[in-house]
């Protein structure tokens, strides 16, 4: 079983390698358009119709679910798993409570967008407005962004001094704490949570045409679009002074302080960043479903993140997006072994990290470290 | 021959570290390999001990084949190493490193006395005894990698490199001891980048250039060798 | 060597003069019971290569970490160029200028030779975080620096060609421009140092002597007014030791202080002005080699032969 | 697996249809749950026996009763045309994640079990319930403190979830003064150490638990233990064969209060063909489950085939069920005065039947 | 309904009692954090898994007592058969699950030295595949089991009434954690642990068999989350499949309060975060209970980066 598993494995590295190789042998113009049409491809999955392919549809087995709206949530994982990316690939730390984010990014459209939430309510009370008033959507934006940028720096500051595990086991009770909060305050809208969160085109609505209840498609469209978006973003910032001081600092950080590096400072920087971009993928999240509680907030959703991540191939955008929509994807597509779905999740994700641990499509620089290590283990040890 | 390495290759990754070399050390010497930085020194050492698997070639130990023996095996045959970089280990006293080179010994009596003969060789590290390993100063932790492995008692003692960043007196000192206890019976197969004192001291000494050995010769010989004059002992 | 001269830009080469650069104010440092300092003072001169040499524990290193940031003295102070050294943290103290190197070398071990020596660059970048992810703030770019237009193939060359327009009206990201000079300038050091040919090998897979040499480079690269070596020929042969000697008297040369710890008496008495001796955390002795080589007490605490003795 | 009869026998096409179904079929309240999907396929099945050109299928969506795994189906279900009604939710969570959606799609939803009061109270168009909600079970519940424990001080003890945090306050409402202490635990806890002294100190002579089976079995056994003899009630959430069980000996005599019929007492067969078609007496929600499912079935029969249609049937809706009497308010809840809620008490380790409560 | 009151009276009118029973709660954290810290301290990994193997433990006790008849507050001799019984069934079949974990999940990583973030990820499915497996066999609903000891208080000190399972608890964990101390610091074994707790090259050059030392943390761990998941049952008298989630969290973080790699410190924390959590509870409700542990971590680590004890497992400082 093993062997075979190992062969595979082996033939996949074999493939996907060649591939990468040949993929970056081909002249510039010619990946451009490679990209381009990946992209397209990309934008038109959600009518995906060619035959053969739609067996890929999670809507082809019997209680399926919605494509357009699997699709939506992978994508808010892929943008969610390049938030964590930058956290726990670039910089190094190991975030075990980023739901947190996600959370703030989700309650700060819900509290200051919807006409529910206790947050509008008491300032309609305060400022005598009226009954449907709540903060536009497009000003929710940059609310949430800005709010969870601030817990995120919140978080980050008493804590980035501490190393390894110990931020990791206070970041997950960051998000336990966020957690309990929204579930047990009442400004938060407590267990029964917020409903009528609003879209791009205000207020949920039977009349809403694009960004409506019903079909998620637009929706998808515009998270991919984001994700894009973040693509170009990210890889800026990786390919940058700060890439390079995130990767000094996971390195040695005292070696780097003594180069003139801020750890802190840098460190501080990757949080924020990260939860900006959980906060925004919690912001989509929350205005398409129009509607969140606290238990979609858990710990284990958290660490289903990080296994995204790790999976996928930390450090690699393209790697922890396939992990993120694989992770996303596959439990959907596979409603069929209803109950035996965690079991066989949890056991792919052993299988995939003793066979690839250094993900699907690992980092180049974190391939490179994990072989030369592996070449390196003692004899016999 | 107490050790014997024959043909051996070792890589790292794609580099290949050494580029099949023998060497022999009889039992009772005092044998020398000398070399430039990344010549293999240390490799060649690791193969020894078992801490990197070999690609080729074989490792035989008084007369067993040792190639593919796990590192603490080793240990209990005879082998004992004092690693390159000093190897302390940080959280545990000084007390506590010595002990752990007596690891695979069971006579208490003996160990008592070997640890008293090591504070004696170093009373710098009687004084610290209860001090952790890891802040000690960089010349006392060499003193207690060597000190350490001293109380294995082993048959055959690598030494990678005994006076790295010890000061001129102590490393006077080191060369006399490795004199002294090879005298009392333990052969040493020793690395240093002091190719004066090694060479002088030494009955045989090999030298390395990446991976391969270039000369070979007792120690007096290598010493008045020109090319190894102009190579590693610097103008006079 | 000579390429690198304007590049390895230079503290306000002046002449050397009297002033003080580092002083080392009656310092003290401990450890639960060990005193690892005791009442130090000493001082480093502008353009002088200062050696710190004494036996093993003597605090030699201890006093680096208390110039760096590392530790905090117990009482006492380090001034560095008028600045209040001590209670700042390390990647301050080295933007006043002092940069080191670790006695268990400490290089990024997964980075390149080119990417570590690029790390020291860092501090002369003036691009924030969201400078670099937004690029907004552009330059003008000096002819050299503008995108070429070499290609043959026509999509390509209509692709240079765009880039070449657009950097001309747009001007090109300070980051970009930044980015591009610190690569130039780690590339300069390297060379420098001697270890060019490995520029893009993996920290952890060069020889022990090239890892030495890198950590000079990186901390080379920092732009420090002062640098620290700690025993940076450890492990090195004695024809080695000679290359770094020349590496040594060249920083010099180039205008850099330099304060150097190290055992080996031939290195120290060959490039060093003058040396301070330390012996269980006091100083026992200061001065010329020629002064320190004969001083008793340092024979005694120290040297054990009287002549040179390696 | 679709239940209930084979697609190609609809009929002549003026008959019959698609219903989804949804709810949590796994996961750890899946016990509440099952009864009334196993319900549901029962009246379909009858239904389709008896009505040989009149087939209706129904499909099941199992959303382990979280609202972001409820979200995604809802649109499969509202874009799917050939869906013409929707049973659920069964929990208060994902119904109230996806009314808007149902809404939208012009989909009627019938839920068996879904009991948070402000369901109805946002004036959705589409959701109704064969059940009482949580205001009349806490009431009810009021009243048995009063009139049948005669409790003098009760502790009241919520899970902080949607349906024990609103079931919590309206029992709070009916007790008013009656109430002497309050506490809050959270799912997945296992010691109750700091609830059980303040249990204690309070002085309760009755506690009540708004939550499920897997906090309040070991609540109720550590409670018991430390020597706390208050009466335990709690509501439909424990209405689980497990509960008795995970609690031991100390479960003997607590009270659980449900908003469904004794199987003995529901009307007409059902308890009969229920354990002859699946072995076991309908739990929880096992007659809510089926007339739920009947509402829609007999509009089906009546030759409603639109969602409009059956939108217009259910809301005109004027019939006994096994449960209850089922009409509707403009709202959406069933007929206040309809509701029955049922005191069960533990006893030999089951679930036994008790009495009626009677609000008034 | 309020958000949070305080409610002191209800804190400091008992004191003593809350005290008593956060110490009892945190005994069984700390032995289980025993388990986390001394994998942590050899490997540096969060043995993510480590909480399935304390609940199949917590299955073997329900198990075993059923086998053997168990029913409500039995004989003393009884009590005592189905004690030991439930030990040594607990212990065994933990041990021997966490020994199979090592194999299973670390070994090959291990030898492809692979970082430790990979290790975490294998942990975590790992937990979900025996957790789930357990959901599946076992339901997903509590289980109850025989009250085997039955509750009665040995002594009162002023309004603190202190009862046999409690201080059974906490005695227990006492003994376990001085006894591991010992073994570790005291004895050559222990020492061999630390070594290749500190530098796993140079422990083999010192003799050391790496792989047994590590299979034996694991199985030390193990036999202490069996021993825990005994006391469990006796304390609390149900089990779960997923009780060790939210349990091994806690332990977790005991251990990290404490000072990861410091055994001493996994008691310390513990007993700690038994005793925060209890008075949190009491000041305001259950459901904040885990937000005053992590804001007891947070502080504690804010002001000693390392925990209370500090690391001594592992590297020190250098
Ligand atoms: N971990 C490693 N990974 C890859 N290459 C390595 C590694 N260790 C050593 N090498 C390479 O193997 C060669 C031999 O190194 P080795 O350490 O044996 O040299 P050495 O003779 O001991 O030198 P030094 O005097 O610097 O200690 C060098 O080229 C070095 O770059
Ligand atoms: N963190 C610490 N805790 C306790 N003692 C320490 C600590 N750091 C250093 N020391 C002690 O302080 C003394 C000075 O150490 P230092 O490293 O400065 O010596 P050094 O002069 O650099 O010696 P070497 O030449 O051997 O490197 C030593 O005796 C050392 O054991
Ligand atoms: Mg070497
Ligand atoms: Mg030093």
């Amino acid at each position: 079983m093993t062997e075979t598993l190992r062969q595979i494995n082996e033939r996949r590295r074999h493939v996907t390698g060649g591939i990468g190789e040949r993929w970056r042998a081909l002249p510039k113009w010619q990946r451009a358009i490679g990209i381009l049409a990946f992209v397209g491809f990309l934008y038109y999955l959600p009518l995906l119709g060619i035959p053969g392919l739609t067996w890929f549809r999670t809507d082809s087995i019997p209680q399926g679910n919605n494509w357009a709206g699997v699709l939506f949530l992978c994508a808010i994982y892929v943008l969610v798993a390049f938030g964590l990316n930058i956290v726990i690939g670039l910089a190094g730390l190991l975030d075990l409570g980023y739901v947190g984010f996600f959370a703030v990014g989700a309650y700060s459209v819900a509290l200051f967008g919807s006409t529910q939430s206790p947050v509008v309510e008491g300032l309609q009370n305060r400022f005598g407005l009226s009954q449907d008033w709540a903060v536009a959507w497009a000003i929710c934006l940059p609310l949430a962004i800005l709010l969870t940028m601030i817990s995120g720096v919140l978080l980050g500051w008493p804590t980035l001094r501490l190393r390894g595990d110990y931020l990791a086991i206070v970041t997950l009770g960051f998000g336990e704490i966020i957690r309990i909060i929204a579930r047990n305050s009442d400004w938060t809208g407590g267990p029964q949570g917020i409903a009528a969160i609003p879209g791009p085109q205000g207020a949920p609505s039977p009349d809403n045409e694009i960004f409506g209840l019903i079909d998620a498609k637009p929706w998808y469209w515009l998270v991919l679009s984001v994700v894009i978006l973040m693509v170009f973003a990210v890889r800026r910032l990786e390919n940058s002074r700060v890439g390079r001081a995130w990767l000094a600092i996971r390195e040695d950080e005292d070696a780097a302080a003594v180069m003139g590096v801020s750890g802190f400072k840098f460190k501080l920087w990757a949080f924020a960043m990260g939860a900006a971009l959980g906060g925004l993928s919690g912001f989509l999240f929350a205005s398409r479903g129009g509607f969140i509680e606290p238990t979609q907030f858990s710990a284990q959703l958290s660490i289903l993140f990080v296994a995204m991540v790790v999976a996928g191939g930390a450090g690699n955008m393209a790697g922890v997006a396939l992990g993120a929509f694989l992770l996303a994807y596959l439990p959907e597509r596979f409603r069929d072994f209803s109950q035996y779905r965690t079991l066989v999740f949890g056991a792919a994700l052993v299988l995939v990290m003793l066979f690839a641990p250094q993900g699907l499509i690992p980092s180049r620089r974190r391939a490179r470290e994990l072989k030369d290590r592996a070449k390196e283990a003692p004899a016999n040890v | 021959m107490l050790l014997e390495i024959d043909n051996l290759t070792l890589r790292y990754g794609r580099i290949e570290a050494l580029h099949g070399i023998s060497i022999t050390v009889g039992e009772g010497e005092i044998v020398a390999l000398i070399g430039a930085n990344g010549a293999g020194k240390t490799t060649t050492m690791r193969a020894v001990s078992g801490l990197r698997p070999v690609a080729t070639g074989t490792v035989r130990f008084a007369g067993e084949d040792i190639t593919n023996l796990r590192a603490d095996l080793r240990v209990i045959r005879g082998i004992c190493q004092s690693p390159e970089g000093r190897g302390i280990f940080p959280g545990m006293t000084v007390l506590e490193n010595l002990d752990m080179g007596a690891y695979t010994r069971r006579d208490t009596a003996g160990i008592a006395a070997d640890l008293d003969r090591v504070f004696g060789l170093f009373p710098r590290l009687a004084e610290r005894r209860k001090q952790a390993g890891g802040t000690l100063s960089g010349g006392e932790q060499q003193m207690l990698a060597v000190g350490r492995a001293l109380m294995a008692r082993p048959k055959l003692l690598l030494l990678d490199e005994p006076s790295m960043g010890l000061a001129p007196m102590v490393i006077q000192q080191i060369f006399e001891i490795i004199t002294e206890i090879n005298q009392q019976g333990t052969t040493i197969l020793l690395v240093e980048q002091n190719a004066q004192q090694a060479l002088s001291r030494a009955h045989r000494a090999y030298v390395l250039e990446t991976g391969k050995i270039v000369q070979e010769g007792t120690g007096q010989e290598l010493l008045t060798d020109s090319r190894v004059r102009d190579a590693y002992l610097g103008v006079a | 060597m000579s390429d690198t001269e304007d590049l390895v830009s230079l503290p306000e080469s002046e002449a050397p003069t009297r002033t003080d650069l580092l002083v080392v104010d009656h310092v003290t440092l401990r450890f639960g019971g060990v005193v690892a300092l005791d009442d130090v003072s000493f001082e480093v001169r502008r353009g002088e290569i200062l050696g710190l040499i004494g036996p093993n524990g003597a605090g030699k290193t201890t006093c680096f970490n208390a110039m760096t940031g590392v530790y905090r003295p117990t009482s006492g102070e380090v001034r560095f160029d008028g600045d209040r050294v001590s209670g700042r943290k390390p990647h301050q103290i080295n933007r006043l200028g002092i940069a080191r190197t670790f006695q268990n070398i400490r290089l990024f071990p997964e980075m390149t030779a080119l990417e570590n020596v690029m790390v020291g660059t860092d501090s002369q970048h003036f691009t924030s975080v969201p400078g670099a992810l937004f690029r907004l703030y552009r330059k003008r770019p000096k002819p050299e620096e503008l995108p070429v237009v070499d290609s043959h193939n026509g999509l390509v060359r209509a692709w240079q060609q765009t880039r070449l327009v657009f950097a001309k009206v747009f001007g090109i990201s300070r980051h970009t421009l930044e980015e591009r000079a610190g690569e130039q300038k780690a590339l300069a050091l390297l060379r420098f140092v001697g270890i060019a040919d490995r520029a893009n090998e993996l920290a952890r897979n060069l020889p022990y002597g090239y890892q030495r040499r890198l950590e000079i480079a990186r901390a080379l690269a920092t732009e420090p007014k002062l640098l620290c070596l700690d025993e940076p020929a450890a492990g090195f042969n004695p024809a080695e030791k000679e290359q770094l000697l020349k590496l040594i008297r060249d920083i010099r040369d180039k205008g850099y202080t330099v304060l150097l710890i190290e055992h080996d008496m031939r290195l120290v008495m060959g490039v060093t002005d003058r040396i301070v001796v330390l012996e269980f955390g006091k100083k026992i002795a200061e001065g010329t080699p020629a002064e320190v080589r004969d001083n008793p007490k340092v024979i005694a605490a120290y040297l054990g032969v009287p002549a040179d003795a390696s | 697996q679709d239940s209930g009869g084979d697609d190609n026998a609809s009929g002549d096409g003026t008959c019959g249809g698609k219903i989804a179904i949804f709810g949590a079929f796994t996961g750890p309240n899946a016990g509440l749950v099952i009864p009334s999907l196993n319900g549901a396929k029962l009246a379909v099945k009858q239904h389709n026996a008896e009505n040989a050109n009149c087939q209706v299928t129904m499909q099941e969506f199992d959303t382990q009763g979280a609202a972001e795994q409820a979200t995604p189906i809802a649109n499969q279900v509202a874009q799917d045309q050939s869906f013409t009604s929707v049973i659920g939710g069964h929990f208060s969570g994902e119904s109230k994640a996806t009314m808007p959606t149902y809404e939208a799609a012009g989909l009627v939803m019938v839920s068996p079990s879904a009991t948070a009061t402000e369901l109805t109270a946002a004036g959705n168009k589409s959701f109704h319930r064969v059940v009482g909600n949580d205001s009349t079970q806490g009431a009810a519940a009021a009243v048995y403190f009063k009139n049948t424990l005669k409790s003098q001080k009760v502790f009241v003890i919520d899970d902080g979830s949607t349906y024990g945090a609103g079931i919590a306050s309206e029992v709070t409402k009916g007790l008013g003064s009656l109430v002497v202490q309050s506490d809050k635990v959270q799912t997945d806890q296992t010691n109750f150490d700091a609830t059980i002294s303040k249990v204690k100190a309070a002085q309760a002579d009755a506690i009540a638990y708004a939550g499920y089976t897997n906090e309040a079995a070991p609540l109720l056994k550590q409670l018991r233990a430390a020597g706390v003899t208050a009466k335990f009630l709690g509501f439909d959430g424990l209405y689980d064969p497990a509960f008795p069980k995970g609690a031991g000996a100390g479960a003997e005599g607590a009270i659980v209060t449900c908003p469904c019929l004794p199987a003995a007492e529901a009307g007409g067969t059902f308890s009969a063909d229920f354990e002859k078609e699946y072995g076991e007496a309908p739990g929880s929600y096992g007659a809510e489950g089926y007339d739920a499912a009947k509402v829609l079935l007999d509009g089906y029969k009546d030759g409603k085939t639109t969602r409009k249609e059956l939108l217009d049937w259910v809301n005109a809706y004027d019939k006994q069920g096994v449960s209850k009497y089922i009409k509707f308010t403009d709202t959406g809840d069933v007929d206040p005065s309809k509701v029955v809620i049922w005191a069960y008490e533990i006893k030999g380790g089951a679930i036994t039947p008790q009495s009626e409560i009677k609000l008034s | 309904m309020k958000g949070i009151f305080v409610d002191f009276d209800a804190l400091f009118g008992h004191l003593g009692q809350h005290t008593v029973d956060g110490l009892s709660k945190g005994s069984i954290y700390a032995l289980v954090a025993l388990g986390y810290t001394l994998v942590y301290g050899v490997l540096r990994l969060i043995n993510f898994a480590h909480s399935e193997v304390f609940m199949i433990g917590t299955f073997t006790v329900v198990g075993t007592w059923s086998v053997l008849g168990a029913t409500d507050s039995p004989a003393i001799g009884t009590v005592i058969l189905l004690l030991l019984a439930g030990l040594v069934a607990a212990a065994a079949v933990s041990g021997a699950t966490a020994v199979a974990v090592e194999r299973v999940a670390y070994r090959r990583l291990r030898r492809m030295n692979a970082p430790p973030l990979i290790f975490l990820i294998t942990a975590i499915g790992l937990s979900l595949v025996l957790s789930e497996a357990f959901g599946i066999w076992q339901g997903r609903l509590v289980k109850g089991m025989p009250t085997v000891i039955e509750r009665s208080v040995l002594f009162t000190i002023g309004n603190t009434e202190v009862t046999n399972v409690q201080v059974i608890t906490v005695l227990a964990a006492l003994i376990m954690m001085f006894g591991l101390d010992v073994f570790i610091n005291r004895t050559r074994y222990g020492r061999g642990v630390r070594a290749v707790a500190q530098d796993p090259d140079t422990a083999a050059l010192m003799g050391v068999n790496k792989d047994r030392v590590i299979a034996l943390i694991f199985l030390l761990g193990g036999l202490l989350a069996g021993a825990a998941a005994l006391l469990y049952c006796v304390r609390y008298g149900n089990t779960r499949f997923n009780v060790g989630f939210v349990l091994g969290l806690k332990a977790f973080t005991a251990a990290v309060l404490g000072g990861i790699g410091n055994l001493r410190g996994a008691l310390l924390g513990g007993l700690l975060l038994g005793v925060v959590e209890v008075y949190a509870a009491t000041l305001t409700s259950s459901a904040w209970e885990d937000v005053a542990a992590f804001v007891v971590l947070v502080v504690v680590l804010l002001f000693r980066p390392t925990g209370l004890l500090g690391e001594s497992l592992g590297r020190a400082r250098a």
